[in-house]
């Protein structure tokens, strides 16, 4: 135990010599091969599923296919807006169903097929329309973004018309989501369903190589016609393991890591390293069944967000890197964000005194969480310490742990009969797509929503309803900020945290930032 | 009691204990000791480093306290491991037992199942267990349990084949007993000791296991411990705050390492062979600790035994298998030893060479001299050099004495090459040469088999080849035949007459055979409780024997040619050579015992051509 | 010789068969289904019908198994969902990698653990038995996934000797002093518990066999102690090792899970593991069918290698 | 005197594992077609070397091994073991080692109530009784009765071995090499035990042994087996003095005895045949000095060759 005692370092160093010392120890190789300027190793969270854009749903993927890919609009850098990407401008109709893009000219796929009106019409004909030879290359999951689109039609080589069924306010956000980047046509004509592994985009990088399960390349691509990427190649290196990214990091073996885990945060903050941060459009929450159990009373619900020591869990366990969540609106959607709001305060006896008037002292809690996922932050520690203080002021709550993927098909087809709360974080991309999904009556889970919880207030169904055929950003600010207010006291949820997004990178990377969209844009990043 | 002084006599096993009782013991005393809720989570307080105000083993990732989460953590882990093993244990011995006992269809499609079980990636199928059931460390215990009952069933089934040949399976089922009760009464008491060293050595194994599931979040559910899951939360932060990992990681360490070491303990205690020390590695030659002075050289023969002493140290008794005796052959003489078993005939023939396996053997007095060299006190090389060389054996069961996996003919030739520098071609031609001197038919192509694919005779034949490698001048024959059949045996003995008197070897031959004895020997000496009683030419002896263990023991042989008939038997049973009378070992079966014969050494009367030890003989020697 | 290996080849066929339908099942019994995998966050029960039509899962179990062996006999393996590219590349690329980390491991493991054996029986209750004794028991005390885990925090983090994980430097390495350095930490973490087993098994086989009639008529012979140690003994003790070593191999390709997991060693074990996780059934499914064939296979090599030792098994 | 035990066309095949594709093949006749009786009272002695079938033929007849042709009947019945009661009180066994036919985990006692509980459905006291006579008629101490096998030698465990087989008070009992692995001086002690209990019991033996002299000492008729078939069947006395078969003439040859100068009785290298690939015709011709051709064709049948004793031989000495 005296061990114990000893500073870290001077443990190991001893321990080592004591290695060395009975001959076990390893010559030390020669230093570790630097990798050479001009290359940029980013450690990833995971392999990426496919390089599709049109097939895939994870931020970890999109991080790669942005950087390949252009869509017809894309985020303004800093920002939730949308500015010109592949089309130079474009109009809307008055009464919001029909989008006319004026593409850019000149630009090329990778493959050196052209990018015209006829290449927009593939990709989206391709993820909507069944019929098309090359819909047999998905799936697409998240084609939905688009289900609004009625047909896209070639007006003129470098036009395209979208004809919506009805108008869709998230319609030009969703075209600067990934799922909108553009595919070279050709390509996936040549390479079917393996297009995913071959992809061909018009980004400032192009694809070079995949070596499964060891990095995926991209690399400058010299006829890119906009400005240069500032990097020769970058090399996506999946590392699932925090911990073995973190000694990566730590050891040399990669320039830059997303999703550093707090606990590791402290390691990075001095010299050799910097930590970008960067809020972003993401809210972590407890679903609450208010369908059965002790949440169908709204005074147990909000007990339990009392309950919750969402400072602590921000503080201390995600080590600063998230903000005290308000509402279902996270505060990166700067205009439609109701800047009022007050978080539900850290009060045990409020809870106590809502418990005993509602009753439901001693509830016992059945608590779905989640061993990772999307945006899941550190979802086990985020629990257990949820857990402890529920069970402060009087519930009585079980855990129940799942792996993502079984954990999304435990808790999408609704907590009815199986739990009472369950973790869950979004991120998106406009203010609509979460409360739509997963607020409204009309979305649970039977009818094909995201209302994992059941919460129902026709108030909020019908806002909603309106802010997403509303053409003007204030009104539909307007009308989200009243939801905000209304969904905050009837707490379907627990409000938990919005997640500032890092990264870190050695001294050896310049002009890195990060993007509220979660997006990874390496073009400009220099290495030395 | 005897179980347990045994466990603690080995160091190791002891501090396994120690180490295992006052971890159990701290466990056991979680619900007095003043530890903290380990479920109580402080963030503010979280990463502290050991030795921290209130929290002796620091704090983890929420601020729990480390001590109490460890110490319900490892209640959790030993309860898992035990339960766990005890699961897998039970039902793979089951299996297993089934499948021994029944053989043939039964036996093979279980085992196949069993094979199937076993080529499946183990954690691969844990974790499909797992996510079958859904996480939660019952059913990661079930996942643990459930992986590992091949190993029991393989194991207890190997054990099961064995016993189910046992004879006295047949006499139960002779005595009326179905299936199921001779696998309960017969069987599982025959095994159980097995399935519990297993046990306890694989409860080390699942509390791994089990850690293993939990490490990759299979196992318990927040905000529990267990020493895996520990493990698993406290591996992101592992760089900054490694006391977290490091603590639960030592525990599972002291854990396994304790329980195997006491596992190991257990087994060899219970091991009636390492008991017996029989499974402590012999010696290349037998220790030899004289306590008498050496014997002068009295000159007599080639190889001369002088009052040589071997004894058998096992724990604290002491066996006294050889006792001052004295022999001597020469040059083309056959001398006969003779004796039942224990008399001590063999073990004196094994001392000449140093080959009494040691430990536990001991040479504790006398001397073998060699040409009047003292082998006993010859440098080990010396010694070596002259095994094969000059002195060669022939042993009694030819299988279990030539190497199973050589060719005989290598094993021939190596015989001849470990003396003399000959090629590989050379030793080769002269192990064919000698192939054909013992009358093996087609020695080229004998010379390729293996032990096993030879009759008992050519075996045997094999083994007095390669005793007749470097023409040796004495050889030293152990029972070669007492494994074979009449006819074989008529045939061998013919062989060696032959041999010894065209080599004009020394034969010391030692049997149980009067029959025997009186076609081949010259002089016989007659053993018995590791002394010889008597010794003589072998026609006095057989004519007259002076002693009456002699006389009777030849009255017991039934002879052929006599027709049904009545049997002159010896009451009482051969003595016990750890636990001698004093006096004649004979005296308690002897008609003609008196008082005297059962105090005081008796000695042996006579010269070398004739002697007796015994006060009261059946004939006068001269 | 050449009849024995085919006929142990074939019969290993039922095992393989039963193989399958095993994994076939647990596959089947695992609640969550690939549709919720591939459709991630936005997966609705509607979309995750839709998606199981299409992919077929909603055939009658029997009709998916037998369509599904009857393809992988045509050397079809179907293809991975949750990595979009045929199972069989993927396997035999990760398959690849395995193999040179758990054929590394088994190496080191045999040799060590033989050689460890033989010098503990050769001096027992000696210096060099007491030790190798105490060092191999603290070998299969220690989790594997914890040895990996410290050796990365002392040699990688700490000491910035060897490269922290992966199997080859990303950039400009390639090479085999690359892979060698790669490879140390995992190879020696994973062979550690083998060694141990391999280690204590051979000292008891050796003791055993030491004990042996034989070994007493090789010294009669006048056999010096080494070659009887070394020679006779150990080459009878082998008939006995040999079959530990077998279930070793399977151990370490088992255990090569965790290292893969700790290390980021590209292997067959990590797939299967996310593959389980992620549902991607036809990936479990041929993977687990590749690695049994792989041990079924090594059983094999073992039966033969006995029976090249052991002139006494029928062959 | 009717037959306690009465043999016919008896024989043993036991199959070789399969070809490759599980092929049958011929298998090894470990018992070729035999037949003979044992009287009541009688003990006929069964003699041969190892690998002549003896083992073989006894645990048929216990029922521990199921005969692949042929009959056996005791005292006039078909063998059935179907209720292992009855059957065990007709016959019983007693076994070569005698120290691991006792389980070693179990007392004495235990051992000796199983027969008395599974056979007889005894209670406890009567039990107790009857092993008392039991010990007492083989000269066994009640001690003995809780301590366990390893405890005893031989001899002692040889006598248990017989008390457990008394204890089922069978009519007939087999033993299988009863005395060999005990010393000279205790082997007449049992065999001399066996005798008196055969006299005070009306039992009938079925004697296996390869002694010579042991099976002419107790049997009262002998059966000579060469590879697996019977070549001589006679009267104790008259057939090692008056051997009519070759091999037992060379049987009787090569028995040591004191006296007799030691001549090798056949120097011809071959022993038993290879019983995977047997010859044709009397299985001893290539080892008898009076093989002709008709020994190497054809199978010579047992006939009678004197006052009751018959020799399977084409030309009987």
């Amino acid at each position: 135990m005296t061990l114990l005692t000893l500073a870290r370092r001077s443990l190991f160093a001893a321990a080592a010599s004591a290695a060395l010392a009975t001959g076990m120890g390893l010559a030390p190789t020669a230093s570790l091969a630097q990798t050479p300027p001009g290359v940029l190793i980013v450690g990833q969270i995971a392999e990426p599923k496919s390089l599709d854009p049109a097939a895939v749903t994870a931020v970890n993927d999109f991080r790669i296919l942005v950087n390949i890919y252009e869509g017809l609009v894309q985020y303004a850098p800093g920002t939730l807006e949308v500015e010109p990407g592949l089309a130079e401008s474009w109009e809307v109709s008055d009464d919001g169903t029909e989008y006319t893009f004026k593409l850019r000219e000149g630009v090329m796929f990778h493959d050196g097929t052209p990018f015209n009106a006829d290449a927009v019409k593939f990709n989206f004909d391709r993820m909507l329309n069944e019929d098309h030879p090359f819909h047999n290359t998905g799936p697409f999951p998240l084609a939905f973004f688009f289900s609004s689109v009625a047909s896209t039609e070639v007006v003129d080589d470098l036009t395209v018309k979208f004809t919506l069924n009805e108008p869709y306010a998230p319609f030009l956000s969703n075209l600067a989501y990934p799922t909108g980047l553009i595919v070279s046509p050709a390509a996936v004509e040549a390479n079917g369903a393996d297009f995913g592994r071959n992809p061909v985009g018009t980004g400032p990088f192009k694809f070079a190589e995949w070596r499964s399960n060891e990095a995926v390349v991209i690399e400058k691509n010299p006829d890119y016609y906009g400005e240069a990427a500032g990097t020769d190649a970058v090399v996506f290196r999946p590392i699932t393991d925090a911990n073995t990214r973190v000694a990566e990091m730590l050891s040399g073996g990669i320039d830059m890591m997303v999703e550093v885990p707090p606990t590791a945060l402290s390691e990075f903050r001095g010299e050799g390293y910097s930590v970008v941060e960067q809020a972003g459009p993401h809210v972590w929450f407890l679903i609450l069944n208010a369908k059965e159990g002790p949440f169908a009373d709204k005074l147990v619900r909000q007990a339990a967000n009392y309950a919750i020591n969402k400072e602590a869990i921000v503080n201390d366990v995600l080590e600063g890197t998230a903000e005290v969540a308000a509402g279902p609106t996270p505060p990166a959607f700067a205009w439609a964000y109701d800047e009022s709001l007050e978080p539900y305060p850290y009060d045990p006896e409020k809870a106590k005194e809502l418990l005993a008037e509602a009753g439901a002292e001693g509830a016992e809690l059945t608590f779905y969480v989640t061993e990772g996922g999307s945006g899941m932050l550190d979802p086990i520690p985020m629990g257990t310490a949820i857990q402890a203080n529920l069970n402060a002021v009087g519930f009585d709550v079980k855990i129940e742990t799942y792996e993502w993927n079984t954990f999304l098909g435990e808790v999408n087809p609704g907590l009815e009969g199986k739990a009472d709360m369950a973790e869950m974080a979004w991120m998106t991309n406009d203010p609509d797509t979460l409360p739509y999904l997963a607020l409204r009556t009309d979305a649970w889970p039977d009818q094909g929503g995201f209302n994992s919880g059941y919460y129902s207030n026709p108030e909020v169904d019908e806002l909603l309803e309106k802010a997403r055929v509303a053409t003007s950003q204030d009104e539909r600010a307007t009308l989200y900020k009243e939801m905000q207010a209304i969904v905050q006291d009837d707490a379907p949820w627990v409000f938990v945290a919005n997640w500032k997004q890092n990264a870190v990178t050695t001294d050896r990377v310049e002009n890195f930032t990060l993007e509220p969209s979660f997006l990874l844009d390496l073009s400009g990043v220099v290495k030395n | 009691m005897r179980f347990l002084s045994l466990l603690f006599r080995n160091r190791l096993a002891a501090m396994g204990a120690v180490v295992l009782s006052l971890i159990v013991l701290l466990v056991l005393l979680i619900p007095v000791l003043p530890l903290q809720d380990p479920d109580v989570t402080n963030t503010a307080d979280r990463f502290l480093p050991p030795l921290s105000e209130g929290h002796l083993l620091g704090t983890d990732h929420l601020g729990r306290d480390l001590l109490a989460r460890l110490l319900y953590g490892t209640r959790l882990s030993l309860a898992v491991g035990l339960f766990a093993a005890l699961i897998a244990g039970t039902i793979g011995s089951a299996v297993g037992i089934v499948a021994g006992y029944f053989g043939g269809r039964i036996d093979n499609v279980i085992m196949r199942g069993i094979d199937m079980l076993m080529a499946f990636p183990y954690i691969l199928l844990a974790l499909a267990i797992v996510a079958a059931l859904g996480p939660g460390l019952l059913n990661a215990l079930i996942a643990v349990a459930a992986v590992n009952i091949p190993f029991f069933a393989r194991n207890i089934r190997g054990i099961t084949v064995g016993l189910a040949g046992r004879e006295f399976i047949d006499a139960a089922r002779l005595s009326g007993m179905g299936h199921g009760r001779i696998i309960l009464t017969e069987l599982l008491p025959n095994v159980l000791s097995t399935i519990v060293i297993a046990m306890s050595t694989t409860v080390g194994w699942m509390i791994l296991e089990t850690a293993g599931l939990s490490f990759l979040g299979l196992g318990s559910q927040p905000p529990q411990a267990d020493l895996g899951s520990m493990l698993g939360e406290a591996r992101s932060s592992m760089i900054t705050n490694p006391h977290t990992s490091i603590v639960p990681g030592i525990m599972i360490f002291l854990i396994v390492m304790s329980i195997n070491l006491l596992g190991d303990g257990v087994r060899d205690a219970l091991d009636p062979r390492l008991r017996s020390g029989a499974l402590a590695r012999p010696q290349a030659r037998t220790m030899v600790r004289r306590k008498a002075p050496l014997p002068a050289d009295d000159g007599k023969g080639l190889l001369n035994i002088q009052r040589l002493e071997t004894q058998f140290h096992v724990g604290k008794r002491v066996y006294r298998a050889v006792n001052d005796v004295s022999l001597h052959v020469n040059a083309g003489e056959c001398l006969g030893v003779i004796g039942e078993s224990g008399s001590g005939k063999s073990v004196t023939a094994l001392s000449v060479m140093g080959l009494v396996a040691s430990p536990p053997g001991v040479i504790t007095g006398g001397a073998v001299r060699y040409e009047g060299e003292d082998l006993l006190a010859a440098p080990y090389e010396s010694l070596r050099k002259k095994r094969g060389e000059k002195v060669a054996y022939i042993f009694q069961d030819p299988l279990s004495t030539l190497h199973p996996l050589y060719r005989v003919g290598d094993q021939l030739a190596e015989a001849i090459q470990v003396h003399h520098r000959v090629s590989d071609a050379e030793a080769r031609a002269k192990a064919i040469e000698l192939f054909r001197s013992v009358r093996i038919p087609n020695p080229e192509s004998r010379i390729r088999n293996y032990p096993h694919e030879m009759s008992g005779g050519m075996r045997q034949r094999v083994g007095i080849a390669m005793a007749l490698a470097n023409d040796p001048d004495v050889i030293i024959a152990d029972e070669p035949t007492t494994a074979l059949d009449v006819t074989v045996q008529a045939q061998i003995l013919s062989l060696l007459d032959d041999l010894r008197r065209e080599r004009g070897l020394a034969i010391v031959f030692i049997t149980h055979d009067f029959g025997v004895v009186a076609q081949l020997c010259d002089r016989v000496a007659v053993m018995y409780g590791g002394r010889i009683v008597e010794q003589g030419t072998t026609t006095d002896i057989l004519d007259r024997p002076a002693h009456p263990y002699t006389k009777r023991l030849m009255a017991c042989v039934p002879e052929l040619g006599g027709g049904k008939r009545e049997l002159a038997a010896i009451p009482g049973l051969p003595p016990i050579v750890s636990d001698l009378p004093p006096g004649c070992a004979f005296a308690p079966r002897c008609h003609k015992a008196t008082p005297a014969c059962r105090e005081g050494e008796i000695a042996l009367d006579g010269g070398d051509a004739r002697a007796v030890r015994c006060i009261h003989p059946e004939e006068e020697i001269a | 010789m050449g009849s024995y290996i085919l006929k142990r080849l074939i019969s290993a066929v039922p095992v393989l068969i039963g193989i399958t339908v095993i994994v076939f099942l647990i596959m089947a019994m695992i609640p969550g289904d690939p549709a919720t995998a591939i459709l991630g966050s936005y997966a609705t029960p509607d979309n995750v019908a839709k998606l199981n039509r299409d992919l077929g899962l909603d055939k009658p179990l029997v009709a998916r198994y037998f369509i599904w062996l009857g393809n992988m006999l045509t050397g079809d393996f179907g293809r991975s969902f949750s990595l979009n590219r045929p199972v069989l590349d993927e396997i035999l690329e990760r398959f690849n990698a395995t193999l040179i980390l758990a054929g590394t491991s088994f190496v080191i493991c045999s040799v060590l653990g033989v050689l460890a054996g033989v010098v503990s029986a050769a001096r027992q209750y000696g210096l060099a038995d007491k030790a190798i004794t105490f060092v191999v028991l603290i070998g299969i005390s220690i989790p594997s996934f914890f040895l990996g885990m410290m050796m990365i925090l002392l040699f990688a983090v700490n000491l910035k000797w060897l490269p922290v994980s992966g199997m080859y430097a990303i950039y400009g390495g390639g090479d085999l002093p690359d892979l060698l350095s790669h490879l140390i930490m995992p190879a020696a973490a994973l062979s550690v518990v083998a060694t141990g087993v391999i280690a204590r098994l051979a000292r008891s086989a050796m003791l055993e066999v030491l004990r042996q009639d034989y070994i007493r008529t090789a010294r009669a012979k006048g056999v010096g102690e080494g070659r009887v140690v070394y020679g006779h003994a150990l080459r009878a003790a082998m008939v006995s090792i040999i079959p530990v070593l077998g279930i070793q191999a399977g151990f370490v390709l088992s255990g090569s899970v965790f290292i893969e997991i700790v290390f980021q060693w590209p292997g067959v074990g990590r797939m299967l593991v996310d593959a389980i996780l992620k549902r991607d059934i036809l990936l479990v499914q041929g993977g687990v069918v590749f690695v049994a064939a792989c041990y079924v296979f090594f059983n094999i090599c073992v039966d033969v290698a006995q029976s090249l030792l052991d002139p006494r098994i029928k062959t | 005197m009717s037959a306690a035990l009465k043999v016919t066309d008896l024989a043993k095949t036991f199959p070789i594992s399969g070809g490759l594709l599980g092929r049958q093949k011929a298998g090894v006749r470990a018992v070729r077609p035999m037949s003979f009786e044992v009287a009541q009272g009688e003990t006929l002695g069964i003699v041969g070397e190892s690998g002549c079938g003896k083992s073989t033929l006894a645990r048929m007849l216990v029922g521990l091994l199921d005969p692949t042709e042929g009959r056996i009947e005791i005292e006039g019945k078909a063998l059935d073991n179907a209720d292992a009661a009855a059957f065990g009180r007709l016959i019983q066994y007693i076994f070569q080692d005698p120290v691991s036919s006792l389980n070693p985990r179990k007392t004495i006692r235990q051992i000796m109530e199983a027969p008395l509980k599974r056979l007889y459905g005894m209670k406890r006291a009567e039990r107790d009784t009857r092993i008392a006579e039991i010990f007492d008629s083989v000269n066994l101490r009640e001690e003995f009765l809780d301590r366990y096998p390893h405890e005893f030698s031989g001899g002692q465990a040889q006598r248990i071995g017989i008390a457990r087989a008394l204890a089922a008070s069978p009519r007939i009992i087999i033993l299988d090499e009863p005395v060999s692995a005990l010393d000279v001086s205790v082997q007449a002690q049992v065999l001399n035990l066996m005798r008196d209990l055969k006299a005070a019991f009306g039992l009938t033996y079925l004697f296996i042994s390869h002694d010579l002299a042991v099976v002419e000492a107790v049997s009262d008729r002998i059966v000579v087996l060469y590879f697996g078939a019977v070549v001589e069947i006679g009267r104790a006395q008259e057939v090692f003095a008056n051997p009519r078969h070759p091999y037992t003439k060379l049987l009787a040859d090569s028995a040591p005895v004191v006296g007799r100068p030691l001549t090798a009785p056949e120097q011809t290298s071959s022993e038993l045949p290879d019983p995977l690939n047997p010859p044709p015709g009397c299985a001893f011709a290539t080892r008898c000095p009076r093989a002709t051709d008709i020994c190497r064709q054809s199978d010579p049948q047992l006939e009678q060759v004197g006052d009751d004793q018959y020799a399977a031989c084409f030309h009987p000495l």
